[in-house]
């Protein structure tokens, strides 16, 4: 029996399998290219970027929670400029899409990044992160309401040919809304989901965890609302959704695809294990090959609901 | 590198403090002092971050040893290892301390669990012959871990408890202007608590003395790529995973 | 020194200390009785009633997740009157306040359990529970949208003069509005959060592992997410807040209650432990007493936020 | 009752099957067959919710016995367990076997891993000398458990296994029928997976004989609190924990 077929098209990349290591948690993948084979990822998202370099929050930045963690990075990056001189160049050596992901704090950044990172070499996508949680202005608002978020979208449109690939933030009461409102700005694909809004306190201390109070929740502790919400996106827009959200394992990642996801990104479980985004999909092939499947594809939204 | 580690032996050398010597050929040969491991603790995914510790020992060519305290979930899940466990270690990993300028006198300066890199050091310093005299502070006679080790390893030790239940009583940095005055090192190594190095580095500063600090911070990838264990610098965050977690004292924003 | 005061008053009830028992978890208290003594409790919230009985949903009805789990039970009861002529009276052996959580799928069938509860002995206040994300129509709308879940709430006021808790959905993007409109209808204390949607899949059988393929997920996993919704609900209201979500220890319970809640109520952990109401009270007196506080009132919203 | 219970004994008695024996002697005194434990699987909240087991066996005075097959996490944990290891046991819990109407002969029936109630039941039939006779069925002879306790406790055993290595090759259904006929029994104790129990009660009715059936169902407070264990019956839904699991075959809507 011949392998598998794994590779996938989200807005219009194509790669060799559906496994991409999400944004913020792989760096610019140099730290990982110790430890794993970066050639053999379906893609990689960059941390997000700004127009202009961002020295993020004070710390503590993390913290643990019940099968999660917490997260106020705040967008720390040295800035686009920065980022096309020293990471994509050093990027370009790999067999590996590089879909960037983009922030801002108003349209205005938003399109002076797309813009920046749009003439440059070796990007195969943007990622509109509309929904990291961590900055004060901008960022959130736009992933809450479905007319601000079809509006820069629309912008960032205009600024750029490259694949537009958004991400939604999970802070929302209806996320196909929101979904169906950027898709119709002209978004390729739909990243989902980011962080769920938490919190911890030190009950020693009387403080919060974090020292900005607030953050981003991630890991397996989210993989539940995760799926619920790429299992109602899935179905209710024709482009394809990059499922996220606790992803640790094989299993987890075709719970994703199964429920509709044309592809999933890894982010917190390459903190336990580096190899974590391999193992994913080796498991993928394994699966597939056990239940006679000759591709990926079929087995996207292949969920089966009884009456 | 990402290795299985077998557990070669475990002791609890002082009341909830442990120590545990790895099989880890890999990371034992490119270890250096001021480098630490990244500990996958519990099964399956209880814990989503690993633990970091300082490489306390890898002189043997096979091994490497951690010194911890049990203060929460990992330590208590680590101190429950038995010999024959296999562990998921990275490492090693950061920037040791730096030994470039051959100083002639070095003093280490470890309060509480801050021996735990300083005894690798000081092992090595030995074997180069170089001349090292010892500050160390705990709360108790009994916390004043590796004694005997320093005694070997070192030319001089002086200590402070806050019990006073051995040196002097108070803490390391009422004893530490007086040990420099004394041995006139030309570079300190010091690792402890934040307060305590605070305090360290303003005394080098004002005694003129070079002075590395190891800190610590809350740790996700340990590798460089999160940026959550960033620390203010006098040229903005740096990550004390890879950009540390050695420091020259002067470049940190206390 | 004297033993701490843990006694606190929500919604003008009085309750010996803050420690209530969750709705649907622990039914109308008869099958706990065995393991704790009911008279320990602050509270005891009952399991969902709606005027007519109702069946539920199909199995499986629950699923473990990553320190969660999911449930759609859907409210299953016998309805109001065999409540009040079957577990009322037994309930009333006790030395317990006890909270009937009432639903109904549109504001008729609300106000009539609402008057039927309000005419029988032996009930201290009602929970409205405007969220329970497990019935077709009505529940969910309500607990979505400000206005709707003001009028329902205004209506029910109008139906009854006990003490008014309502119970909030987490599965909003601003929870503040929410809680903010349903004070200002009536609401004398608000309960959050209920459980937040999720999904689960089995990849072998390629089927949801709930029958009713969304449901709403509990315990720890959510913890971070009800703690930063009640911490920010607390700062914006002026009425006492009742904190759910994942709370399985004193150590949880004081987060809460640091974070601004008047009092918690403990779910999906008497699964695990029985007895965890019972030692979350100790754990909170002990806590008090080694800190120095004479009473609970103390630390409420005592979180300390640097600069 | 809650208790906190050692092991006393643990063997793997086939392949992937596990018997453990738990000091619990206020359990045992009460335990009636057909009725279940509620255990808590795993350290600290790694598992919200317990894990359901019939009780295997309760006729010393102080130990319980659980027999399990690993299937999943939960059972992993379980089966990793070791002698003088503490476990958190509720139980026990639920309605066993209804023996009101004193039967004269009993059929017990248990398909695969089913048999684990229908010990403890023979075991206390044998020793009210009631005449009882067993229909078993497995994957293979391996997994025919416990055979060797029920030549001692039953006048007779027809077996079934799917591979043919012991009995009939087939299922246990496919020599029910035969085994009614020739033995008569007034009851029919069964338990087993539910396309089996299904097929089970539809043979009893059709040979109009009693049949009362173990159900098993996904379980969260195993008391009758939270309406997760539910089957539906001729009269609404019932729970599975609480007014079950033994159900009388005709209630169950199958
Ligand atoms: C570079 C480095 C080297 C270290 N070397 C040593 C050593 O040699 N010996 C030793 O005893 N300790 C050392 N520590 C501290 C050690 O990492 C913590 O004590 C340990 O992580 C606590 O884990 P826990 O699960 O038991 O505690 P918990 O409080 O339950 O941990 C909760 C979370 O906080 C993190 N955390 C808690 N305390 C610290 C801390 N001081 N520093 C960083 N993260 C922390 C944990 O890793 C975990 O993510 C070192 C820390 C760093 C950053
Ligand atoms: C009343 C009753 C008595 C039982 N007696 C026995 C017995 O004597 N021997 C035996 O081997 N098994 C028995 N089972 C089945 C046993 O409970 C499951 O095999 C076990 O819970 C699986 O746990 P896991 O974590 O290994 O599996 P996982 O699949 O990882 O479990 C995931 C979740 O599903 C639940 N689950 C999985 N399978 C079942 C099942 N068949 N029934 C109920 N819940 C399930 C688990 O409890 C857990 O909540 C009984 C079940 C019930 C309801
Ligand atoms: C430390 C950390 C940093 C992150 N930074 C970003 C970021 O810069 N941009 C972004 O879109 N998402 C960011 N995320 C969110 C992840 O990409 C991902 O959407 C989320 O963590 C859920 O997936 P997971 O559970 O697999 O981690 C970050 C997450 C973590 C944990
Ligand atoms: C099995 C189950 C049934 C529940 N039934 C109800 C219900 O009937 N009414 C209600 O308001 N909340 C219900 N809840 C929600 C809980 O009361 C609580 O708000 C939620 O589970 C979060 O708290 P926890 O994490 O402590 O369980 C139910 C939860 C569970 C797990
Ligand atoms: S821990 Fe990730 S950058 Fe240091
Ligand atoms: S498991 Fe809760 S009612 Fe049966």
């Amino acid at each position: 029996m011949s392998r598998p077929d794994l590779a996938v098209e989200i807005a219009g990349i194509k790669l060799k399998n559906p496994v991409i290591t999400a944004s913020g948690t792989f760096g610019y993948g140099r730290e990982y290219a110790e430890f794993i084979d970066l050639n053999r990822l379906g893609a990689l998202v960059t941390k997000t970027i700004t127009f202009q370099p961002r020295s993020g929050n004070p710390v503590p930045r993390i913290c643990e929670t019940p099968s999660g963690m917490l997260n106020s990075i705040g967008l720390q990056n040295n800035g686009a400029e920065a980022f096309a001189a020293n990471d994509l160049p050093w990027l370009a050596q790999f067999d590996l899409p590089v879909i960037v992901s983009i922030g801002g704090d108003d349209i205005d950044q938003y399109c002076r990044v797309t813009k920046f990172i749009s003439q440059v070499e070796g990007v195969s996508a943007l990622e509109v992160n509309i929904s990291c949680p961590n900055v004060k202005f901008g960022g959130l608002g736009f992933g809450r309401d479905p007319r601000m978020a079809a509006d820069l979208v629309a912008k960032i449109r205009t600024c750029s040919t490259l694949p537009l690939i958004v991400k939604l933030s999970p802070n929302v009461g209806d996320i196909v809304a929101i979904a169906q409102a950027v898709v119709r700005a002209g978004a390729q694909a739909i990243s989902l989901i980011n962080t769920v809004l938490g919190m911890a306190v030190d009950i020693e201390s009387k403080r919060p965890r974090l020292k900005s109070v607030v953050g981003g929740l991630s890991g397996p502790a989210i993989k539940p609302i995760a799926l619920r919400m790429v299992w109602e996106v899935a179905k209710a827009i024709d482009v394809p959704v990059i499922g996220i959200g606790g992803i640790a394992s094989a299993a987890d990642a075709l719970e994703f695809i199964l429920a509709g996801a044309g592809a999933v990104a890894v982010g917190t479980a390459v903190f336990m294990d580096p190899q974590s985004p391999i193992k994913i999909i080796e498991g993928i092939e394994e699966y597939l090959t056990k239940n006679g499947y000759d591709k990926i594809s079929d087995i996207v939204g292949a969920l089966e609901i009884a009456e | 590198m990402q290795v299985k580690a077998t557990v070669l032996q475990k002791d609890e050398v002082a009341p909830q403090v442990h120590k545990i010597r790895f099989f880890a050929p890999r990371i034992a040969k490119s270890a250096q002092p001021g480098q630490f491991v990244h500990i996958k603790c519990g099964e399956e995914q209880n814990y989503i971050l690993r633990r970091p510790f300082s490489i306390h020992q890898a002189n043997s060519s096979d091994s490497i040893e951690i010194l911890f305290k049990v203060v929460g979930r990992g330590t208590s899940w680590l101190a429950k290892l038995k010999v024959k466990d296999s562990v998921d270690i990275i490492g090693p990993l950061g920037n040791g301390f730096s030994l470039k300028s051959r100083p002639g006198k070095i003093m280490l300066v470890a309060g509480g669990m801050g021996i735990a890199p300083l005894i690798f050091l000081a092992d090595k310093l030995a074997k180069e012959h170089t001349k090292t005299y010892t500050v160390i502070g705990a709360a108790n006679k009994e916390l004043l871990l590796d004694y005997m080790n320093l005694k070997r390893l070192t030319r001089k030790i002086t200590a402070a408890t806050e019990d006073g239940s051995q040196g002097v009583k108070g803490l390391i940095t009422d004893i530490l202007p007086a040990a420099i005055t004394e041995d006139h090192p030309d570079v300190i190594f010091a690792c402890g608590p934040f307060s305590m190095l605070r305090e360290v580095a303003f005394i080098a500063r004002r005694e003129d003395v070079d002075c590395q600090v190891a800190l610590e911070e809350l740790m996700a990838c340990g590798v460089g790529a999160c940026l959550a264990c960033v620390v203010k610098t006098k040229t903005g965050f740096k990550r004390v995973c890879a950009d540390g977690p050695v420091f020259d004292s002067r470049e940190i924003e206390w």
